[in-house]
């Protein structure tokens, strides 16, 4: 047993250290810095660096554009793609949709989709939830009808995040209404220029318009667009949770937050002393670092317990829970230390649209991105989902 | 000991209570919020209607002469509804300095006019350095002798509601250093006088705020409130009061977050059955109910200890009132939007305008962890 | 609206302190600020100096032993008895059998039973609990058949604390076995000299034996020593929760404890400098005494919200789920002050038996209590349970 | 990065684990914890048979040469099952000093003897007015010429198994004032030797200790460790070596007991269900797993850094794990109690007595408030 990275970790950390201070351009490292959003050319402009290293999509099949990579090695990318701080790549495209294809699609779909989902050429969001289906997933109910060499669907999507950006959407539809809930669920891909889609912003509590709600009137997908067998696309759905057990926790972040916090405590007054030596703050500062770390060496022990492939491992929901809350926790340190510099709302600047910095610029993100850190409880399986996940799967109740 | 309202104060909170229910919901708050000038003139005019602007003010100057409890009513019931008028700014803060330090002369003036709802005052005190520091203020007043005009010069953040002021009360420095708890003065500044400049930004929560620069403002001796020196006092005594009435609206802001989300545990379902039929759940809405309770229960204490000659003993309750309420709000805030999911982090959902303006509340006036550590410094 | 005593309840508690400062024997006092537990005969000593005065049960109907006073006085005095500190008068005998008497006995019973109820010749312990019947104690099972004149009563009870010192018991049997649970019990006052009443000691966490089970074979009960009518029993042991609701918070025992460790700390050495100056222990103290002071205005506005007489107000589930939590952090604090001086174990310290006084005897019960301490979110209604009441009753959930 | 055992670290696990499970159950523990000397001196025995007593020497001490890792499993094993015996002094605090500051006289006479389970020790440090402060000792050695024997004089407390120990390793000042980080040194003393008095006492966790006081106790100048007035560094790493098997201990503690009460939520019915079917508790249970599979992560770490040659960099990760793992232990344990109802405050019930030892582990070389301020502190 040793906890250290061994000198091969340590120089492929290196690595890619060298590589995040050399290839991330100096407007998105800023932007990633002041806690602004992206733009989807800056997100697509970043991807394709990625890319170009070979470095886009690092957990997929070799084959198909992975880096063959230990669980070890991809952690240590994605903590210090954090850290750098790097954008991160784009969720639905990387860890979702691009699995699942590897896994289930037929090979005229992986050979159609994959590269552009690496480079970003097709953005993909994902179609999941609706208005009745949130924690109870399985009770979605926008139906799909096979007509001839096409699905023809109905019905509403909700919190359809980045619909307005996106090319294509991997949606999940009632192809049997008559069978039990998990059953009878297609797993589909949409193109987003298909006739009868409409996408309605939905705006979230940071003042931002990232998620949608997403209307489906007989819109046709073709079969060829299917992913693996009618109705038993819950099966493909589930296959991703549990399985991305690398980064889920999200750890660099948090510890990117906390140490812009203490950054920030040097230079701020609190009362005569910079905030930074005030002891209550310290503390605050030291439970925060202390459960990272748990957490870090945590995540490392489920990485590192070899699971079988594509077997979730329910443990990871610990690292889904205690990670949003730190995630929170975190964010709510950065709110601590600026006070009242948090107070002013500016949604331009969230969006990176100033262009002349302003010596204040770095509060302006701080209490929208706190506000917004309440969604990460909540999304992927709420975190009241995951203690029903670990009460059942890990003790047995 | 008694807990009961007067039937005056049973009147003030019917009435106004009435009035937000029918004019203030979720929908007419957002018409407000989104116009300008992010507020509603008209609500103003039928709150002074109600006398309530005029509340805490001596009877003869042309207020009511209220005290903590009554501001304590109107701040829960305006934490309810989530107002966005700037009460706080024009009664409890800059109204506040005037009530305790305004000459008769400056009284007899602005008070009617703030009662009846034709004057907006702003309290523009604290600096970018000072954080929760009420001591800390670098701007200057000079003047060259002491019959000539006071020459006001320096820079004021986060004032609330100064982009529609008529009047800014101004604290300056007339002696002293940088953290002196001496030497500090208070003026009656004309927003627009010449040398005042105002930066207007909206708020997390909504309200509205600026940044005031002067530079050079000239203002004549009448404009000075009380004696030249000696406003820290003053300046304490007032954001005691404006924190008791803080904590109160955090307490209608929490009650209404936790009914909001009681009532949706019981119509939302998900796996057949509302969720509110799920113990953990249930568990979480009755520990914030309790939290909710000892808010109250604090923000009781704080009204009460609002007005306490003894500037130690009031400070201390005061900061143990506003750590705990703080916090509170926060905590049960987020939880409101947990237990609605995805729906509550919207915009469109009310919870997230109850967390955004208790997140604020907690920051106002020195937040939790700062009152916190007063109470341990001060404590026997 | 005012939080502050009036003049006349401020001359009570002056008279209050007043009477507690010389009434209370300096060895009982002594004990008591030890956290030392108290003999039988010392017990009765205490409760017959406050029975001479009159207030051995201000809460009782004056006419049989009650004092009238308001539920603020009735408020102070318990406050000021734990602040004294004084023994608390035994909560089976005041609080519990004797209200219940008076509610619901017959006239004969009360004057058979309360004078001596009040003045301790009776101790009453109480028989609910049961191996199978605890948070749900509607399901117990101790029979009781109607033989004659009298039941015979066979079962076995859980936790009847201070058996071993009662002369009676109050009790709940099953009367009725195809009756529903809560149907079908009966209430019965069984005198402990009865053949077939075997007492077993537990001893519990602190080392210490205060509660015991019970095992009844063939015990005669006569019918004249049935509370109210046969089948009734569940509503007269119910009429006791959430009727009780002035000192259910113990607020003033939490209050003793956090000055106790204030005092301590004084005197503690901590890195060269005393405990009590430490910023970390000052703001811990600083949270409890908040929560406290909090938690003492809530049971005020709750005293004196008025509510009809016997009918159980259901926020008083708050006071005492707040309560055994501070209860609980207050005797964590002062473990916390003590530190290694907690580590000895003395079971005949805690009992009272040393008589030489040590410099360190006054760490010695600091830990036993403070494992004690966990009963109280467990006993009369675990705090889970006080939880589903609220959620139902208030939250109508 | 590597999580797996060796195959000997398996061994000595599997062989260990399979011996507490056989003859050191509830019942078996009770028979020591009551009986003389409150602990098996046959399990003594076995342990030294396994090997385990040995562990931490040097092999050419006639140990077994083992690190931190070994000494990790060895603790969790012992919490898991609770065991009473002298393994913490006379293995890891006196042992330690041993080893890291023993002459090789010592410890060619002492280690064999250990290791073979004939020698107790115990480590005489902690005096009454220190708290958890290493350097405050007010214990004198003192000699009138460099090769005259040591004169001893001063009073230790909360020695742990000091009533059982044959020796005791002391430290005293021999020079500098009562805090002073120089002018330590450690001594072997007999534990019968005259003046050494012992006041010995049972512990909240039913472990053993005395109070020992020395009074004019003279020790030739071999019985010195090291060098003398250099003992500190010594003492914290033999302290920081020992927070880290303290921290393995809680997490066995912490993982039996939480394996214990997931259980009795399976058999416990209430309202004709197993109360494991109520989803408060469920979630309960599973927020006691989070917080055990932190407080493993964090015991691990202890161990990495336990022999980390940088001291304030070791005392900084000992320090955040033993902060972390001690609130982490009371709080794991009280919710066992609460989830086992009225039996879990009982002594016959095990729950009770995992929190009794875990509270004492919080307490033991400093606790969770203590090693948090530690953290702050020196943090960058």
């Amino acid at each position: 047993m040793d906890l250290r990275f061994t000198a091969d970790e340590l120089a492929f950390r290196d690595e890619v250290q060298q590589f995040f201070r050399i290839a991330v351009p100096a407007d998105i490292r800023r932007k990633c810095v002041l806690g602004q959003r992206l733009s989807k050319p800056e997100l697509q402009r970043w991807t394709r660096i990625l890319f170009e290293k070979g470095w886009a999509t690092p957990a997929w099949d070799p084959e198909w554009g992975g880096t063959g990579w230990s669980p070890v090695q991809q952690y240590i990318f994605k903590e210090e793609l954090h850290m750098a701080p790097a954008p991160e790549p784009l969720s639905f495209n990387v860890n979702m949709i691009g699995p699942v294809l590897i896994a289930f699609g037929t090979d005229e779909q992986k050979r159609r989709f994959l590269p552009s989902i690496a480079r970003l050429d097709y953005w993909f969001c994902q179609g999941f939830s609706e208005p009745g289906a949130g924690s109870d997933l399985a009770s979605l109910r926008t139906s799909a009808r096979l007509e001839g060499d096409h699905y023809m669907v109905n019905g509403q999507k909700l919190w359809t995040s980045t619909a307005h950006h996106a090319e294509w959407c991997f949606l999940l539809v009632r192809t049997d209404p008559n069978a039990k809930k998990q059953q009878g669920i297609t797993y589909l891909l949409m193109d987003m220029r298909s006739p009868g889609i409409t996408v309605r912003p939905i705006v979230t509590i940071d003042g931002h318009h990232e998620t949608n709600e997403m209307f489906l009137e007989n819109v046709r997908i073709p079969v060829g667009n299917r992913i693996g067998e009618e109705n038993k696309g819950w099966d493909y759905a589930k296959y991703l949770l549990g399985n991305e057990r690398s980064g889920i926790a999200r750890v660099g972040i948090s510890k990117m937050r906390v140490r812009r916090a203490k950054e920030l405590a040097r230079n701020i007054d609190a009362g005569g002393r910079p905030l930074s030596e005030d002891r209550g703050f310290r503390e605050r500062v030291a439970l925060l670092e202390i459960e990272l770390k748990a957490l870090e060496i945590t995540q490392m022990r489920l990485i590192s317990a070899a699971a079988p492939a594509g077997k979730p491992d329910p443990k990871s929901s610990i690292l889904k829970m205690k990670g949003s809350e730190l995630q929170q926790a975190a964010a709510q340190l950065l709110l601590e230390t600026a006070g009242y510099e948090a107070m002013e709302f500016d949604r331009d600047f969230l969006r990176g649209a100033h262009s002349t910095p302003s010596p204040h610029d770095w509060a302006l993100t701080i209490a929208p991105n706190h506000y917004f850190a309440r969604h990460v409880s909540i999304v992927g399986g709420s975190n009241e989902i995951q203690r029903n996940i670990l009460a059942k799967t890990v003790l047995g109740l | 000991m008694d807990f009961e309202l007067t039937p005056d104060q049973q009147m003030i909170t019917d009435g106004l209570q009435r009035l937000l229910a029918e004019r203030y919901d979720f929908e007419h708050r957002k018409v407000h919020l989104f116009g300008a000038p992010g507020w509603s003139r008209d609500m103003w005019s039928r709150y002074a209607e109600m006398g309530l602007l005029g509340l805490p003010f001596a009877q003869s100057d042309g207020g009511l002469g209220c005290g903590p409890v009554e501001t304590m009513i109107v701040s829960e019931a305006f934490g309810r509804a989530l107002a966005l008028e700037p009460y706080i700014p024009t009664v409890l803060l800059a109204g506040g300095c005037l009530r305790l330090a305004g000459t008769p002369a400056q009284r007899s003036d602005l008070v009617p006019r703030i009662a009846e709802g034709s004057e907006l005052l702003a309290f523009a005190h604290v600096e970018r350095q000072a954080r929760y520091d009420l001591a800390d203020v670098t701007t200057t007043a000079q003047r060259p002798t002491a019959s000539a005009d006071w020459t006001l010069n320096g820079a004021k953040s986060f004032v609330l509601h100064a982009d529609t002021a008529d009047k800014l009360i101004v604290s300056a420095r007339v002696s002293g250093r940088q953290r002196d708890r001496s030497g500090l003065a208070l003026f009656l500044v004309d927003s627009n006088a010449p040398g005042v400049a105002r930066r207007a930004y909206v708020m997390q929560d909504g309200m509205r705020a600026a940044d005031v620069t002067l530079s050079n403002v000239r203002v004549s001796s009448d404009a000075l409130l009380g004696t030249a020196g000696n406003a820290l006092p003053i300046i304490e005594r007032v954001v005691d009061c404006t924190i008791a009435a803080l904590c109160a609206e955090a307490v209608g802001a929490m009650t209404r977050a936790h009914e909001l989300t009681v009532e949706y545990l019981k119509v939302r379902k998900q796996f057949g059955a509302p969720i509110g039929s799920f113990q953990a759940l249930q568990h979480r809405a009755v520990d914030m109910l309790v939290m909710i309770e000892q808010a109250r229960s604090l923000s009781m204490y704080a009204t009460m200890m609002a007005e306490e000659a003894d500037a130690k003993t009031r400070a201390q309750a005061i900061s143990a009132a506003k750590s705990y309420v703080g916090r509170a709000g926060k905590l049960v805030g987020e939880q409101a939007i947990q237990l609605h999911g995805g729906i509550g982090v919207t915009e469109e959902c009310a919870v997230g305008h109850y967390y955004r303006r208790l997140t604020m509340i907690d920051i106002l006036l020195g937040d939790s962890a700062h009152h916190l550590a007063v109470v341990a410094a001060s404590a026997d």
